[in-house]
């Protein structure tokens, strides 16, 4: 017996407002009850609870998200499908989307973040696209707290564990450690796949009379309520919430992407779409909703791992590992036969109907019938927001030049914040290799994957620096774009379009609800400007700890395209003798800088300013001469300033190099200011370059050597390459082993 | 030649494997399905690396039951060149086709990593184009390559020129007498956790695998070849 | 001395996706009598007798570190062992 | 319906690396009186009762799949289960 007998009655629901436990508020559980013309049962509420979240609806953050340009001749697929389409040339198109996995992770961090790789594999893979990389965007908290560690160690094993037992090479990221992610790690994945534009799928129930079908693993009860969750502040009582996680399974999932891709070349297949957040819930209203027509489910057909399931519980499991796919009627037999090959069983669990409302039988009896329209479009909520003191103050602060007495010891300590100390540590566990066609493996500027069977590659990236988030939302989020775009150049390829994970804290306090609206309007002026449209993206609000709300953190993924190989650029010198420049100039901006943080703990002052205009032609003529084949290396000036940059232009290198500056060297060094790149050059094609390249200066030459000579007018900085590098190489591992 | 590699569920190196020696080498290869029963036909057997059946229990140990296996085993048998990696080498040790068993690594870590190897013994089918004492750089991944063996056979590995590959200098996961890779005593079935198949492309920046099977494909040239169409 | 065993299962509600995939392979090497599958941790601790109370001590051990009590259940054992 | 439960543990011999990682770990918690740790796996079975030996077939699967018994150990017990 299911245990629906136990469930409250509508009446209960309504008069005890067990509707508010379930996450509706009381306005909410109204338009529910206009909507539907009477009170709903508990399996009804429970439907628009999960579909009505933040995570599931956006309604937050969906008068926001207008902001961003999503269109470009070059996008097949904006957001709202599965994940985003760009067309790369030749037929083919690059398929990618970036979602996060927060709250899942702070709770139980290994599962946790494998299901966040697994879900977004999905999400491309439902497009019809072969997964060919992810990328892993992580924020913790300290490492001198053991639990941050023990966060931090578990989510990298869970990503590595799903990653590379299903053989998609994780192969870039980002990796930034600071007390605001203390009790709320930030676990975003992305994925990247690859397709022939015939073969574009879309979540949609289109055919009445159509055979709506299951596939993947069978449901249990794990996760149910996980959308809702996800929406919620972490508190304390997270710990009894235990069952909102749920376990991953990378093998059952490889199947599934090798039986799926099969199936997007049958002719028979309507739509697909994985079920993700609100499990069934979401997929079946989605797709009747987009296609305007409705679906009948028999839930006693539903795959069960466990007896006794309630509609309620199979209809909001989270479990991992399914897909549900509508087909022409009757080709049945047909696309169980491509599923059991695989090992998988592929179930018929309802049709298309023509009534728009999504009708769920159980038992003999219909026991929900909502309209499917009605669970897609939750009421949008427009917040207050309020500029905080804080940033005002900021913005009035006077420019303040740190005083450095010993520059190699502060280059040196910079290199061993684990922020910008060398990522080995997590990139060692991941397989970066795996299908053989990564050009560019983690620790350059971008990752670089060839396609196959073309002379082309994908370069891609994920960037944000949350520091400068928190001194000016808006020019932060503008510089998150513009680096992710800088490290693409830096790579050798055009920036096609970003996907988006907008983490932030609760959107109800209106400062938090300002600092959204600020980054979403930077981050969508540099994508206008630079043409890099905004195809897919994800939400994470309510990141908060009992200390409050963690900094702004709207991650930014970026793919490129690499129109030839040969075009593929790193970050280290390559030969002795090439000419070294700087491209842009240094200004004293220190605001939210490494060097700042590391010397006063937190970000004061203004944030660095981006200018446009300056960006985007020094990539343009960059870019200009890495195809030119002018250029040997190239690396974007980011956190940790220029002496940060070059110190990771000779590691791994048996170089070193003689530069002279005419300049302040606190500022030369250190200062944070946008738009600058370093850049070796062949001694041959200086001159070619400087025509093309016209703000790059020269600053002298790349060595054979240990020692780094940095000579200022009144003094010269010694640095010695293997020392810095053992620390550089160190950091990270040293801070997991020490023990306290 | 005409080389098989296995899919197993959960194969994921089949197609590094299939290119290597379809673009690497320029030979003719194909795909066979775990739950096929026979070989005949091919010349050489790869078992390529991944999570087959999710490594779930211990790695290779369910495959070792797949339908395909007692043709592997035949292939063996029969003297063709059967190569296991990673997986494929976890696979043949499972099926008792070599020696020995793997453990999780030392530090309980997935490691990937290019890592040097020492050419043991160049007097194989597999490695005839190394020089014997060789450095060579082959990519690692794996979180089960910690071979154990116990010294008995470890002595015999030694005194039968049985261990192919070793890892030189820091060892990356703790396995015995730092073997990289073992051979059967009759000198066909090679199984190593290293991938020379991520080593095959000069795109990637590594070739040093690829003489692996040029070797292989040397050895069927001189004999195998001559002795099939005969 | 004291030897102390630890087994530590999933959760019943939690998948145990490596029980399934050994359930599967039983089930084709035609062992078909096999209904279901669990796997889990048997962990065997040797422990100095100490003044705590050892009970408490295992427990807190499982609950800190040997068992993921978000995921899992243990059992535990204590016995005597006489050392030679 | 019969329920087994099968104990997998390393061969003496083998050095268990995981046993040691989690020692250390216990030390550092300072559970210092911790001497030993072995890590090993524990599978709970659910068989039908067949014609076969019940026993002969419990050691036939823990020989060919469940244990590698080049560094592996097992025991079994074997209990009844009733259903309701
Ligand atoms: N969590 C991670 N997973 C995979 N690769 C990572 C991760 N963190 C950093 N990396 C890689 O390390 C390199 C350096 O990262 P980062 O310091 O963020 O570079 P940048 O400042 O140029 O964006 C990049 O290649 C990046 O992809
Ligand atoms: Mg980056």
């Amino acid at each position: 017996m299911p245990l629906t007998h136990l469930e409250p009655s509508p009446e209960q629901i309504e008069q005890e407002k067990v509707y508010r436990t379930m996450g509706l508020t009381d306005g909410e559980y109204q338009k529910v009850k206009g909507l539907l013309g009477r009170r709903p049962n508990y399996t009804e509420t429970g439907l628009f609870a999960v579909m009505w979240s933040e995570h599931c609806s956006y309604k937050t953050s969906k008068p926001v998200l207008k902001l961003f340009p999503a269109n470009g001749e070059h996008v097949l697929q904006g957001p709202g499908e599965g994940a985003g389409i760009v067309d790369i040339g030749d037929g083919q198109a690059v398929v990618f989307k970036i979602e996060s996995h927060n709250h899942p992770s702070a709770i139980e961090p290994y599962q946790g973040a494998a299901t966040g790789v697994g879900g977004i594999i999905r999400d491309v893979f439902s497009m019809g696209a072969r997964p060919i990389a992810l990328l892993d965007s992580l924020r913790f908290g300290d490492l001198k707290n053991p639990r941050v560690r023990y966060l931090f160690e578990e989510v990298v094993s869970g990503i590595a564990g799903y990653g590379n037992c299903i053989g998609i090479p994780t192969v870039g990221g980002e990796l930034q450690f600071d007390s605001c992610y203390n009790g709320n790690p930030l676990v975003n994945a992305m994925c990247v796949g690859i397709m022939n534009h015939e073969d574009i799928q879309v979540g949609q129930a289109r055919g009445i009379g159509n055979t709506v079908m299951y596939v993947g693993a069978s449901t249990g009860r794990d996760g149910i309520n996980g959308a809702t969750f996800a929406s919620e502040e972490i508190t304390e009582k997270s710990d009894e919430k235990r069952s909102a996680v749920q376990v991953g399974d990378p093998f059952m999932e490889k199947l599934l992407v090798e039986a799926c891709l099969e199936l997007t070349k049958h002719e028979a297949l309507v739509g697909i779409q994985d079920m993700g957040a609100a499990g069934l819930v979401s997929s079946a209203s989605e797709m009747a909703a987009k296609a305007g027509v409705g679906i009948h489910m028999n839930l006693d057909l539903i795959p069960q791992r466990e007896t006794n399931m309630t509609p309620y519980e199979m209809m909001l499991s989270e479990s991992q590992e399914r897909m549900l796919i509508v087909i022409k009627k009757s080709s049945e037999e047909e696309i169980k036969a491509i599923f059991s090959r695989w090992g998988l069983h592929a179930v018929a669990v309802g049709e298309v109907i023509e009534d728009e409302v999504l009708r769920l039988e159980h038992k003999g009896r219909i026991v929900a019938e909502v309209p499917s329209d009605a669970l897609a479009a939750a009421p949008v909520r427009h917040m207050p927001s309020k500029v905080p003191a804080v940033y005002k103050e900021n913005q009035l602060a006077p420019i303040r030049v740190p005083e450095i007495k010993d520059y190699a010891g502060t280059i040196k300590a910079l290199l061993a914040q684990p922020s910008l100390a060398s990522k080995e540590w997590v990139t060692r566990q991941y397989d970066y290799m795996v299908q053989t066609n990564t050009v560019v493996s983690p620790g350059s500027d971008a990752a670089v994957i060839r396609v196959r069977g073309t002379k082309k590659g994908l370069a891609m990236t994920t960037d944000c620096n949350a520091k400068y988030l928190v001194l000016d939302p808006k020019e932060g989020g503008k510089i998150a774009v513009a680096e992710a775009a800088r490290n693409i150049v830096c790579s050798g390829g055009l920036p096609l379009a970003i996907t988006d994970c907008l983490n932030f804290g609760s959107p109800e306090n209106p400062e938090v609800f300002w600092q959204i609206e600020e980054s979403v309007k930077g981050m969508a002026e540099v994508c206008t400007a630079l043409g890099t449209p905004v195809i897919s993206g994800n939400v994470s609000l309510y990141n908060e700890t009992d200390r409050g709300a963690i900094d702004p953190t709207p991650v930014v993924g970026m793919v490129g395209l690499v129109q030839n190989l040969d075009h593929v650029t790193t970050v280290p010198f390559k030969n002795e003798g090439d000419a070294v420049y700087v491209i842009g100039q240094a200004a004293p901006e220190f605001g939210g800088s490494a060097l700042q943080i590391m010397l006063e703990g937190q970000a004061s002052g203004k944030a660095p300013a981006l200018d446009l205009n300056v960006e985007k032609r020094r990539q343009t003529q960059l870019l200009q001469a890495i195809k030119a084949g002018y250029v040997s290396s190239a690396h974007d000036v980011s956190e940790g300033g220029l002496a940060c940059a070059l110190a990771e232009s000779v590691f791994g290198t048996p170089f070193a190099c003689d530069l002279s500056f005419d300049t302040e060297p606190a500022e030369e060094l250190f200062a944070e200011t946008q738009s600058r790149l370093i850049v070796s050059v062949p001694e041959k094609y200086q001159e070619a370059f400087e025509k093309i390249v016209t703000d790059a200066k020269y600053v002298g030459r790349v060595t054979l050597s240990d020692r780094l000579q940095l000579r200022f007018n009144d003094m010269t900085v010694t640095l010695n390459r293997p020392e810095l590098e053992k620390e550089w190489r160190g950091a990270l591992s040293c801070s997991m082993t020490t023990e306290n | 030649m005409k080389t098989a590699v296995i899919v197993f569920p959960g194969s994921n190196c089949d197609q590094d494997m299939y290119y290597a020696i379809r673009d690497g080498l320029g030979e003719e290869v194909d795909y066979v399905w775990h739950a096929e029963t026979s070989l005949d036909g091919y010349d050489a057997v790869m078992i390529p690396g991944g999570f087959s059946y999710g490594d779930y229990l211990r790695s290779g140990a369910i495959a070792r039951f797949a339908g395909i296996m007692p043709a592997v085993v035949k292939a063996a048998g029969e003297g063709k060149p059967v190569l296991g990696v990673c997986n494929g080498f976890q696979i043949l040790l499972e099926a008792g086709l070599l020696p020995g068993a793997m453990l999780k690594n030392r530090d309980l870590k997935f490691i990937c990593d290019t890592v040097r190897l020492k050419v043991e013994n160049n007097k194989t089918l597999f490695t005839s184009l190394y020089k014997k004492d060789e450095i060579i750089r082959i990519p690692i991944a794996h979180g089960e390559g910690n071979y154990f063996c116990d010294d008995k056979t470890l002595r015999s590995l030694n005194d039968h020129g049985q261990i192919i590959f070793t890892y030189d200098g820091e060892n990356p996961n703790g396995s015995k007498a730092n073997i990289a890779g073992i051979i059967n005593r009759t000198g066909n079935v090679l199984g190593m956790m290293p991938h020379p198949e991520r080593a095959a492309d000069a795109l990637l920046g590594n070739e040093d695998g690829l003489r692996l099977f040029q070797s292989i494909l040397n050895h069927w040239r001189e004999t195998a070849h001559a002795a099939y169409t005969s | 001395m004291k030897k102390v065993k630890v087994f530590i299962t999933l959760k019943e509600s939690v998948l145990d996706p490596q029980g399934q995939a050994v359930m599967q392979s039983l089930h084709n090497m035609d062992y078909k009598n096999v209904r279901d599958v669990r796997i889990g941790k048997y962990i065997e601790l040797e422990m100095e007798d100490s003044a705590a109370d050892i009970k408490e001590q295992v427990e807190a051990l499982c609950d800190k570190l040997l068992a993921n009590t978000v995921i899992e259940n243990y059992r535990y054992e204590i016995g005597e062992e006489v050392r030679s």
